[in-house]
């Protein structure tokens, strides 16, 4: 309870500084709109506005204010633009509709969490495979480091015409581009995970005389599984991030990444907006749902909550 | 019925009209083939998709194409539906420029990724360094997907295509003699757009030339419907808008300008303009796109065939 | 007074008709190699017979807990001579043949306290009736009947040590290693545990072996004490009880038994040297 | 075909040999902790190069390392002013700005409970917040130049290096602060002798993962707009006029830039961290 | 035998002359609010006079901790009143007046031996030539001379206690509160740091108060030993001891000692009640 009020007061604050924020930030536009509909402004022309300070244009025409607050095409939204078009692109569409954001979200979703699934798998496949073998460990690891500084959006075009070229096509290709950004917090929590039983923990499976299977599934498996869903959090949230990367160079047929790039194409800095709020809406629902698992799982592990 | 698969060069819009008409009004279909538009984005270069095999076919312009034909990979031109070039520089009237000789000492935003060589070489027929600011320099800017970079007044001048860019400066509340453009068909520098282009190989399996036949056949119908039907053609490329973020009014509009574009065109490439092109590429300056003049870079078999 | 003192380890040759339960001859384990390297056992020989009840006490690093685990085949000697059963440490081992209790629980903290005891008997591939069986009856023992059901942290330190000691007894092996079990317990739930410990053996006739640290536990409890002493980790010195299998805590203050503790005392300090 | 076959000899070689040296007695041993991933990294461009030769991949789906290091080579002082308009100036930039700032806001932020409650999911609110919707609107804002390239880099590193700085303040166990508080400690002085030390490792867990998020945010941002030089405007250009090659040279700057950059900060770590148990093995 | 038993807490009444270091009168503690609420502390009245050595033995739970952070200013007491060299703790706590151990060491990781003694001189603002005499002088006190510049973690447990102790002495308050401070090491060492610790109480005169859990080591320290009960903490008994202040370490076998020990043991079992 303390903490919604506390989220709420932090919430009102930052939409406080955003509204002050929009005046300066969108001033030039409202009096370039202004100067051609015959208003007089200062200073005149919208040469001599360019190198003049927003601040100083504010002061000079206070009359412009209120405008800042519902310019069509503005650099900073004020925060009701966004919601009113958050709203209507999501309660008053269709799901259906390719204007509803529930239906670009879901064309994301489905990539997100295919990709998601392939690169938890992969993650935990090595993972297992990096804490069974001193070889993988030693070759694996580093390399992984290295896969992630790599730009994957310079390589998500290349990634999708390689798959085009062998006619694989549709969810798998901006599936594969989520998969690469969130196998790698797998492996790194994992291999935290599964190395987490200390010492005594295994040697009492020592002392029954387990196989390697009955040590991982009786002792390993369960002991990763906080580390486990604390990287699955922070890989859903990648692989979102992957999918919309994966979004942009496929045409930008649909998705939130199809939003945010028609958004951006057609200066729709209003869409940009709520589509980038809507990724990151979609991004907390799942990681609060993981949670949701988590604290579900672990309640019948018989961890304390 | 045989499958085809189009790249385009950009996204679902009215640019494409003719090939989505054809699509729509069984065009296709009444050829015995199975066409796939495949829309195109910013980061997907037609060239690097056809030569994968990810395509058949795809919409490119001709620069672009020689460049890659350069660069070893063999386009040929099978077809030409745009008669002339849509592209032009668009400058604020306010910043004093009124001719080319004053876009020295400028800002401006010029398109990459396989679209700049246009710019580049008008600026080498003008002796404008593209390095940087000065005298007989501007500084190029990388121009994102918008029109902000002018709006917002971080450039003098951006490039705009006469049937997209130009009208969303328009539709962002400028007005037409608050600008200055300059058509690349006007300066002698035009280049060619929107070709179709194929793999030379693929070219000596008649099997492919015969389906390529009857897709130009199918795509030229479709073209000349749309420029009878500039509405309809409109509406059926929002119909095949997934992203949903095309407003009609703007692809009207856009259809009429494509119109203007194609007119003139039967499908068949005029080798007038294809020299012309060439001779611009050639003289980009100190760093031409393309070194030498190309051969069979296009071919009449097809559209022969299919126009007959 | 009753009672004999063996300084001298038992020797090799006095095999009697019954095959000892341990026998460790000339035992020596180094870690490590080159500089670095730490000689945790040397030159060990000792013998534990069925059924007896073994304290080793010795300062910290003397190699207590590095025997128990030699014992218990998570170490490998590095030289002389150690059979469990007349076995190797190894086949002692794969043949389960003792239950291991470590200093802390150590109890699973997703399994309840039943899944706890169950994790060998599932791992040895009992029935699933047989493993619900000797659950209740070594639940019983320890006296956590009723606690099954509920998961480690929600008992006290005192009975989740009870619980990893019923989880060591449900397979019910002969030889218990028990290293430091009541360590972390405080001195009232310890005496309490000690006593049901000696109950327990009393009645099973298991074999025990039991580090500890605390003088007066290794003397309420056993039938020998092995004072050890550090670097390296030998045997200072054997020590026999004398006192009755029937303990009650307040033996503790006899004379008998207050005699033994000085005795151990002693042999401690002596072999504890520098530090 | 021959070739195909040979590369997966080469992989089982490469194998083979990692196994000897992972297994065998040196195997803790500082230089065969370095060749056992050199190998492993060499095993993968020979099979790369073979494969690619072997199955005849055109030149622009994937060119072959050999290509790839030629054109490196050849492009060394394009590569470099690349390299120092989009790391040293985009990249490190950001990265200075942002991580400072989130050391400092998280020293701010810890003195009051309130705050840290409602910033904190506030923050992971905005740390989804994907970076392609966000570099546009920063280019917008801050120009084509680095600047605004080291806004988005500002923007991707913040939230995580708070959260963790935010969680590194708390780490200091109950009792290290009671012994602060017998000894009548001022604010101050706690902070600097007892919190911030015992957060350092979580300060560098997040000057870490900060390091990819740099290098992967200008480079990106690049794409939404740019001066013509730099790594993210010449991997776009470059594909568009199928230079291949050279895109692949580009990668190769970023990810020895970004092993480098993060080798760097964990030789640091390393260094100041010493005392940690995860520092100690 | 020349023993006083004081069942009874000193009374309030009976004020000397001299000032009672510590005085809590009525002293009550409750954790948390509502149902959930604890008792830690009960009417505590307790006087702790200068150079006396006070220990507190009692069951987990029974508030031993609590009523020393309460001395320390790290706990505030829901009722009663306590005196702190007739300040309140609060201000004693400012005026620097104690030097309190933990009951692991609790050095900073990542500072010296030395470093981590100059910690509290630091806060205090000695002199930089002050701190480096009494780093000296302490270590030397522990006998940890040479060691000053190793790492915490390069030290073995009882070191590390040493140390822990030299750094509360370093500033030479005249109260020593220590919690359990030797509860993590072998009994050896355990009582080596005893030796040592009784004869700085001896040399320097200072008032310390000491938890443990062990009743030789409360007995052999301390002029007082106060044993307690829990639900709610309470002082079950005060037991004055009547051996000398010197105390050869046999002491402990001598019956005076195991006289105590025993009273002291049913004192805790009475408290102890169920459990
Ligand atoms: N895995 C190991 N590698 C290297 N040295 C070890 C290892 N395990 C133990 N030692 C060393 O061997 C010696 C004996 O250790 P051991 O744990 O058997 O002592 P202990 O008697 O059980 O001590 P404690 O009472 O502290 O438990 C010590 O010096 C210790 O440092
Ligand atoms: N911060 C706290 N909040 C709530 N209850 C507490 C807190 N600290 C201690 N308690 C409770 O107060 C009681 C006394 O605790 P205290 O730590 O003083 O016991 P102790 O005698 O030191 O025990 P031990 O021997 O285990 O250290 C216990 O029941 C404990 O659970
Ligand atoms: C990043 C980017 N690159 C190139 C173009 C140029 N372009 C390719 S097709 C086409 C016609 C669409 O109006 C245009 C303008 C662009 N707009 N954005
Ligand atoms: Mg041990
Ligand atoms: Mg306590």
């Amino acid at each position: 309870m303390k903490s919604v009020l506390a989220v709420l007061t932090v919430v009102a604050g930052i939409i406080g500084i955003w509204y002050l924020a929009c005046v300066p930030m969108n001033i030039k536009g409202v009096l370039d709109a202004a100067e051609r509909a015959g208003t007089e402004v200062v200073p005149a022309t919208a040469r001599e506005r360019r190198d003049a300070s927003a601040l100083g244009l504010v002061a000079n025409n206070s009359f412009a204010i209120s405008s800042t607050w519902s310019v069509d095409r503005p650099r900073l939204p004020a925060p009701h633009q966004v919601a009113v078009e958050l709203w209507q692109t999501t309660v008053e569409k269709k799901i259906t509709s390719k204007r509803s954001l529930i239906y670009h979200a879901q064309v994301t979703l489905s990539a997100t969490l295919f990709g998601f699934a392939l690169g938890t798998g992969l993650g935990i496949l090595l993972a297992v495979g990096i804490v069974h073998s001193r070889v993988m460990d030693m070759s694996v690891m580093p390399w992984a480091i290295v896969s992630q500084t790599i730009p994957i959006i310079a390589l998500a075009p290349m990634i999708i015409v390689v798959l085009y070229s062998i006619g694989v096509q549709g969810l798998l290709p901006k599936a594969i581009i989520a998969a690469y950004l969130s196998f790698f917090p797998v492996v790194v929590g994992m291999v935290k995970g599964l190395r987490s039983p200390d010492h005594m923990q295994l040697d009492l499976m020592r002392t029954y005389g387990a196989t390697g299977g009955q040590v991982f599934w009786k002792l390993r498996l369960p002991s990763s599984m906080p580390y486990l869903f604390a990287s699955l959090k922070i890989g859903i949230a990648a692989s979102l991030v992957g999918a919309i990367v994966g979004e942009l160079p496929t045409g930008a047929v649909a998705g939130l990444g199809a939003r945010l790039l028609a958004g951006s194409y057609y200066g729709q800095t209003v869409q940009i907006w709520s589509a980038l709020f809507g990724a990151a809406i979609l991004a907390g629902l799942l990681v609060a749902l993981l949670g949701l698992i988590e604290r579900l799982l672990l309640r019948r592990m018989g961890v304390r909550t | 019925a045989d499958e085809v698969k189009l790249q385009l060069k950009w996204v679902t819009q009215a640019q494409f009209a003719g090939y989505y008409v054809a699509l729509d009004k069984g065009f296709y279909s009444d050829e015995d083939l199975d066409v796939t538009i495949l829309p195109g984005g910013p980061d997907i270069a037609p060239t690097q998709v056809i030569a994968g095999g990810g395509a058949d076919v795809t919409v490119e312009w001709m620069p672009a194409a020689l460049a890659a034909r350069e660069k070893g990979l063999p386009l040929v031109n099978i077809a030409q539906p745009f008669k002339s070039s849509g592209m032009m520089l668009t400058c604020w009237k306010d910043t004093g420029i009124a001719e080319p000789s004053d876009l020295a000492d400028r800002t401006l935003g010029v398109w990459f990724f396989g679209n700049e060589f246009p710019f580049m070489s008008w600026m080498g027929k003008l002796g404008i360094s593209t390095e940087g600011k000065g005298a007989e320099g501007v500084e190029v800017l990388k121009q994102g997907f918008n029109v902000d970079p002018l709006l917002q007044r971080q450039a003098d001048c951006i490039s705009t295509m006469t049937y997209n860019e130009y009208w969303q400066v328009i539709d962002a509340g400028v007005t037409e003699d608050e600008l200055v453009t300059f058509k690349y068909e006007d300066q002698g520098v035009a280049t060619l757009e929107d070709g179709l282009y194929v793999i030379e190989e693929n070219l000596s399996d008649p099997e492919f030339v015969n389906k390529m036949e009857r897709f130009v056949r199918a795509s030229m119908k479709g073209w000349k419907y749309a420029e009878e039907n500039p509405d309809e053609a409109a509406e059926i490329v929002l119909d095949n808008d997934a992203s949903g973020a095309q407003t009609e009014t703007h692809q009207k509009r856009m259809m009429g300008e494509i119109a203007k574009l194609t007119s003139g065109s039967n499908g068949a490439l005029d080798p007038a303009d294809y020299q012309r092109t060439v001779d611009t590429l050639l003289t980009g300056g100190s760093d031409p796109v393309i070194t030498k003049t190309p051969e069979g870079a296009w071919t009449h078999a097809i559209t022969d065939a299919a126009l007959n | 007074m009753n009672m004999q003192m063996n300084p001298q380890v038992d020797s090799a040759n006095d095999s009697t008709q019954v095959q000892p339960v341990i026998e460790a001859r000339d035992l020596n384990l180094v870690f490590g190699a080159g500089d670095t390297s730490v000689q945790a056992l040397k030159d060990i020989n000792l013998n534990i017979n069925k059924g007896e009840f073994v304290s080793f006490i010795g300062p910290s690093g003397c190699g207590k807990t590095t025997f128990l685990r030699c014992i218990a085949a998570l170490e490998t000697p590095t030289g002389g001579s150690l059979a469990v059963n007349g076995m190797t440490p190894e086949q002692a081992r794969l043949n389960r043949a003792y239950g291991y209790v470590f200093q802390a629980a150590g109890l699973y903290p997703w399994r309840t306290i039943a899944k706890n005891i169950k994790l060998p008997l599932e791992i040895m591939g009992f029935s699933r009736a047989e493993q619900d069986r000797r659950v209740a009856e070594v639940l019983e023992l320890v006296e956590l009947s009723g606690f099954g059901g509920k998961f480690p942290w929600q008992l006290s330190g005192g009975m989740q040590q009870r619980a990893s000691i019923a989880r060591a007894l449900a397979f019910d092996a002969d030889l218990l290693l028990m290293d430091e079990p009541f360590g972390a317990l405080d001195e009232i739930v310890r005496d309490h545990l000690n006593e049901q410990l000696l109950k327990l053996w009393a009645r099973t006739d298991k074999t025990i072996g039991f580090v500890t640290h605390s003088i007066p536990e290794a003397v309420y409890l056993s039938t020998k004490i092995v004072v050890m002493s550090p670097r390296p980790g030998r045997i200072h010195e054997v020590i026999e009880s004398p006192l009755p299998k029937e303990r009650p805590l307040d033996i503790r203050d006899t004379p008998e038994f207050i005699e033994i503790a000085h005795r151990v005392r002693e042999g401690l300090r002596a072999g504890h040297g520098d530090d | 075909m021959a070739l195909v076959v040979l590369a997966l000899l080469v992989w089982a070689a490469g194998w083979w040999v990692n196994a000897r040296l992972a297994n065998g007695q040196h195997a803790h041993s500082r230089a065969v902790g370095l060749a056992v991933p050199a190998i492993f990294g060499l095993t993968l461009l020979l099979m790369w190069e073979l494969l690619v030769r072997g199955l005849q991949v055109p030149m622009v789906i994937l060119p072959a390392p050999s290509l790839i290091a030629a054109r490196f080579a050849g492009s060394l002082p394009i590569l470099w002013q690349d390299f120092s308009q989009t790391i040293l100036k985009g990249a490190l930039g950001g990265y200075l700005i942002g991580c400072c700032a989130a050391v400092l806001i998280a020293i701010l932020v810890d003195r009051s409970d309130f705050l840290r409650r409602g910033l904190l999911p506030v923050g992971n609110f905005v740390a989804a917040l994907p970076i392609v919707g966000t570099a546009p609107i920063l280019v917008m804002w801050f120009g084509f130049d680095w600047h605004s390239k080291a806004a988005v880099v500002v923007v991707m590193v913040f939230f995580p290096m708070l959260v963790n700085t935010v969680a590194g303040l708390r780490e200091a166990t109950e009792m290290q602060r009671d012994l602060m508080h017998t000894y009548a400690a001022s604010y101050w002085q706690a902070l600097l002798k007892l919190r911030l030390p015992a957060a350092l490792p979580f300060i560098f867990n997040g000057l870490k993962i900060s390091t990819t998020l740099a290098l992967v945010g200008a480079i990106v941002a690049e794409f939404f707009g740019s001066p013509t030089v730099g790594m993210g405007f010449r991997i776009s250009t470059s594909v568009g006029q199928l230079a291949l090659d050279m895109v692949w040279a580009e990668i190769v700057v970023a990810a020895l830039a970004g092993s480098l950059f993060y080798g760097l900060i964990a030789l640091m770590e390393a260094s100041l961290t010493f005392w940690h148990p995860s520092q100690r093995g």
